[in-house]
């Protein structure tokens, strides 16, 4: 694939978050999505970036905000969607809504909504694969926030100790809800903490996807290599509030708007502008795809049917559940 | 006074902070942010960053330094987001503060105040649904109340700072915006009795915290069909008023317990344990439980409302107690 | 053979990582140190450092490992050195290993088994004296099962291994020195069904795990009295055998429950509050509890003795339970 | 104090915690004395060398392991000797046995039998002093066990970030039970763990206590003066099993010899000789000394009461409870 269909292949999958997300916001006013709905608008270069470097072998974790991750890895928007319905055609049947999307087939093994609590299982997945032998990478996506959680800690010296596949990835956006990285982190430089694993740590700047793409290959190919975990730090930022209920008291406006001049898309979109790779009528026809896809998830969503209440407690176990 | 649940929790709160310097409340969110439900809402302006400390996310270690800031000579008041996250923070909570007394020879006193949010009702999936109660109820050396009236929201948490153990305060999510008359002044309520809801003469209706307007409302149900039904809020579920329930039960001799635990292991199961014990030979019929059904919270809305124990449930689970008329 | 039950359990693991190349055993001093209660004393040397792994001191990090390689195809068998160590990772099997299958759809699977010492009697102190079994039966998702005899002590591990679901297995300290006969060869034996250890006519006493030898040496100290007492081992705590203990209950007319946790919330309240569901117009007396005081356990032995479960105990609850004769 | 006079009272207190535990250990083969029983003896050299930069008004968080730190405070032998033996004179009422001793009067919070859960206590008890203006600090001994608990990442970041007077002393000894140093940590460089939270890190010859009192004194100097938190790794050997049941089948009889070749007893004498502060007869009359205290301590828990059974539940709750 040429610079052209890599770079609007790119610009496309930032953008299908991006609408999705928009979409899921107005669903949500009107009611027909509930619960927790944390947007991942602004962050998206980092999911879209790291993906480049994940082949279909390797597993994902990642945390609440995970909507990203999972369009970016191919989880089908209809089924997010529908998740997001909380219908059963939904990604995980609409037991998990907003922050609990799964799709085993694509090794997307779910959102997780106890901070902290998905890179044990990372470290899991990694093991698994180091002892039979198979090719794949654990990618853990986590934020900023978690990396003040004791497991943080736990999984990465266990990871290093065992030499095992997982790149872990810190989407720093500077917050964890309402509490600023250095409120909350005694030393910020997030990725400098590998040294006390004995692990390398890159930085990167997360809203260019280009660059993500660039760092994540180099880290996703040493830890393919068998160098052991890797620990990348995305400097991101999120645009939109923590959840639906954030007041969003504790940043000012100005500062999300000098961060808004540094979207992802529109950082993309420019560097291809300079390149020549991308004309007004790209932009136009990836917004009409893009926007059917939205429309077709959305009326995909609204006819899905709903989970019998009579099946409520089915897959608490499972099937020949011994005893 | 017209206000609300979560005023209630805030007024007591800026009551703490402004009576007692010892006083502080710590936790994620608890400052800058307003307070995950808003509670602590101004707190940060009005007491100052030093009293009013925003906390990075590890549950384990600010709930371990409130019980060492107890220790201290503190009153710290350590809110944990949700009871969901306080698993991580059980260590401290059941091999320290719990412990730290007796294992001592009586040394050392830990009067520490932790506040959580818990239950279900809200769509927000397995994670984050969780009511565990029970399991603190079992622990010995500290406290657990479930505050589900205004008047409580308001009191317990002064009764709790008076006390010289740790306390666990259990506030309902859904309860926050409910709205209702609370007169002034505020002082403390007891820690130790059951509080009649809605004194009845032919059933009663055990429950507390998130369960009591479900229960209410099935007694306002059940009275329109002549089932006069007590409703008994049990307040403080450690240490237990065996005594206020005893007396309601071997009054109306029939009982239903309403807890949105899971129903094996829940604490509706230790009430019905302690009316076998101590009223068996006043019933008229066996102690009925309305509980959670055993499976992860999900996250639709008509599997959490069928997960959950609801009026209709409780409605029907007192009349399978009473006597079948013709 | 002659066997113990630390050997019975070695037994297991070895057979379970001879027959199926993708189990595996990780905890806290598995290897080199040969397990903390030798239970895995030349595992290492057999089955080497890959299948047989010491981990760092990480709860929370190993269990979710576990749960992970659950999820990546393997068949983890985790060591939680102790109970009382299981509260650091008590987010990781309630808000993961029990939900994921749930939460996902039915689409993951977590076929993971852990393994724990748990139970107080070695005068070890308040924090390494926990019973924990009935937290962990309250949470749907999970197995839980307590292995009081060799038998069980062998068989249960092969059952949960091939078990889908994460099942967690209750070893008491103060069991794995007791001897006994046990036959070759060792397969799985059911994790759904509670045993009649003694039979009996006059009362059943429900027990599970470490309390079952006091149980039964009970027992026969009220058989020289005339009391002819059944004893009924839960085995699994959850799913609980609801059946089989109600049938032997309906047919004894009185129970007593035996159970080492603290009282207050304990399992035995469950079981009390289901046999109230189930049978209570089948009883002739109360149920019974017969449990630890409510106390951080005490280091000192005669304290240490006082809090816990005894025989003498048993006896006279049983007595108490029993028409008063004369 | 003289030279001389400060290293026979070092000497001295390595003695007493020496022949109490070797007594201890003699109790327990006998039966008196049961439970766990984790001996210090090799380690001597670091709660010694500590407790010299301590004041009256700084607080002590302490292990299972805990015998050394206990009478380095200046907690009486008596009270100690008794809590082994499970009396009611014991310094926990015999409530705690020898994993739980306290002595709130000299600001000993205890013996933590659950590996890392000291630390957050001592945070706290340091957050209480920083709040209410007074001049101690908390030191906080733990072992390099602990150091892959998630508690200690957490309980780390947050004295940094709130600059908090903590001294953390992590006692190093090589295993953590019967995994090695190597095997529970990527990077075993533990002290340098602390640029991880943006403080000062330092590691010291465990085995000298004049090293040790060194070391302790300028990290102790530098927390109180406002600086934060401080980790100081001290580097040691456990000459005795882990407990009483460790058949000690993870390392040689040839590395723990080596290791007793820097015995810190004979190592400080050899100092004291060197530059003659010390002869044949202050030796003996320190064995005297100890000796008698040992036995008087003995005799002491041997004549101690036991608690009534009556009062088996006092003290779970406070006097006055509310309720
Ligand atoms: C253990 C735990 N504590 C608290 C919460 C509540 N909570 C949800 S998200 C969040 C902030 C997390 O921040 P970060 O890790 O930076 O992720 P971000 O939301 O910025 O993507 C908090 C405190 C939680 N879900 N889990
Ligand atoms: C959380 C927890 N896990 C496991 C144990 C069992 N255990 C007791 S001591 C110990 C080793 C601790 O090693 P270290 O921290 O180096 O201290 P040391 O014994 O060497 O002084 C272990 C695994 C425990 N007490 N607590
Ligand atoms: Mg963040
Ligand atoms: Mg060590």
């Amino acid at each position: 694939m040429n610079a052209r269909e890599h770079g609007l292949q790119l610009l496309r999958e930032m953008l299908r978050i991006r609408r999705f997300e928009e979409k899921a916001a107005e669903c949500y006013s009107l009611g027909k999505v509930r619960g927790f709905l944390h947007l991942y608008i602004g962050e998206e270069a980092v999911a879209v970036g790291t993906m480049q470097a994940l082949a279909a072998e390797d597993a994902i974790v990642s945390t609440y905000r995970e909507h990203g991750h999972a369009l970016a890895r191919g989880v089908p928007m209809n089924a997010l969607m529908a998740e997001l319905y909380g219908k059963a055609s939904g990604c995980s049947r609409g037991h998990g809504g907003s922050m609990h999307f799964f799709d085993v087939g694509r090794r997307f093994y779910g959102g997780y909504a106890i901070v902290g609590s998905g890179l044990p299982i990372a470290v899991g997945l990694a093991l698994a694969d180091q002892l039979q032998k198979r090719p794949g990478i654990a990618a853990c996506f986590f934020g900023d926030g978690a990396v003040a959680e004791g497991e943080f800690h736990e999984s990465l010296n266990l990871a290093a100790l065992w030499n095992l596949p997982v790149l872990f990835v810190c989407e720093n956006n500077l917050y964890a809800m309402g509490t600023a990285l250095l409120r909350h982190q005694a030393n910020p430089d997030i990725h400098r903490k590998a040294e006390a694993y004995g692990i390398s740590g890159l930085a990167v700047d997360g809203m260019d996807v280009l660059a993500v793409e660039e760092t994540m290959r180099e880290a996703a190919a040493a830890v393919r290599r068998g160098n052991g975990p890797c620990l990348v730090e995305a400097r991101t930022y999120r645009f939109r509030a923590h959840s639906m209920a954030d007041p969003e008291l504790y940043r000012s406006k100005a500062e999300v708007e000098r961060w808004k001049q540094r979207d992802p898309l529109g950082v993309l979109a420019a560097r291809l502008r300079e390149g020549g790779l991308l004309a007004d009528a790209d932009l136009a026809a990836l917004d009409r795809e893009v926007a059917a896809e939205v429309e077709a998830a959305v009326a995909f969503a609204e006819a899905a049917p709903w989970e019998a209440v009579a099946d409520l407690t089915r897959d608490v176990y499972g099937p020949g559940a011994g005893g | 006074m017209r206000t609300t649940y979560r005023e209630a929790v805030r007024a007591a709160l800026r009551q703490a902070l402004a009576a007692d310097p010892r006083v502080f409340l710590m936790g994620e969110d608890v400052g800058r942010y307003g307070g995950a439900f808003a509670v602590s809402h101004g707190l940060l302006e009005e007491f100052g960053p030093e009293r009013v400390r925003d906390t990075p996310l590890s549950e384990s270690a600010f709930v371990g330094a409130g019980i060492g800031a107890a220790l201290g000579g503190m009153r710290p008041i350590v809110e944990i987001m949700t009871v969901n996250f306080s698993l991580l923070a059980l260590d401290q909570i059941v091999n320290n503060a719990a412990a730290l007394r007796h294992m001592s020879g009586g040394q050392l006193s830990v009067p520490l105040v932790v506040r959580m949010a818990t239950g279900a009702g809200r769509q927000l999936g397995a994670q984050h649904a969780h009511s565990l109660e029970g399991w603190y109820a079992h622990v010995p050396g500290i406290k657990v109340a479930a505050p589900a009236t205004l008047a409580d929201a308001r009191g317990m948490l002064a009764a709790a700072l008076r006390d010289p153990d740790p306390v666990f305060l259990f506030e309902h999510a859904v309860l926050y915006p409910s709205e209702g008359e609370l007169d002034e002044p505020c002082g403390p309520v007891d820690l130790a009795r059951a509080a009649v809801r809605r004194p009845g003469r032919d059933v009663t209706i055990v429950t507390y915290g998130g369960s009591l307007p479900k229960a209410l409302a099935a007694a306002e149900r059940l009275a329109a069909e002549g089932v006069d039904a007590e409703v008994l809020d049990l307040r403080v579920l450690r240490p237990l008023d065996t005594t206020g329930l005893l007396a309601s039960v071997t009054r109306t001799r029939r009982a239903v317990v309403v807890d949105e635990a899971w129903r094996t292991g829940s604490f509706a199961g230790e009430v019905s344990a302690q009316i076998m014990e101590g009223a068996f030979y006043d019933l008229d019929a066996p102690v009925a439980r309305v509980c959670s059904a055993e499976v992860p919270m999900p996250y639709a809305k008509h599997l959490e409302d069928a997960a959950l124990p609801q009026v209709d449930g409780i409605v029907a689970a007192v009349r399978g107690v009473m006597p079948s008329r013709g």
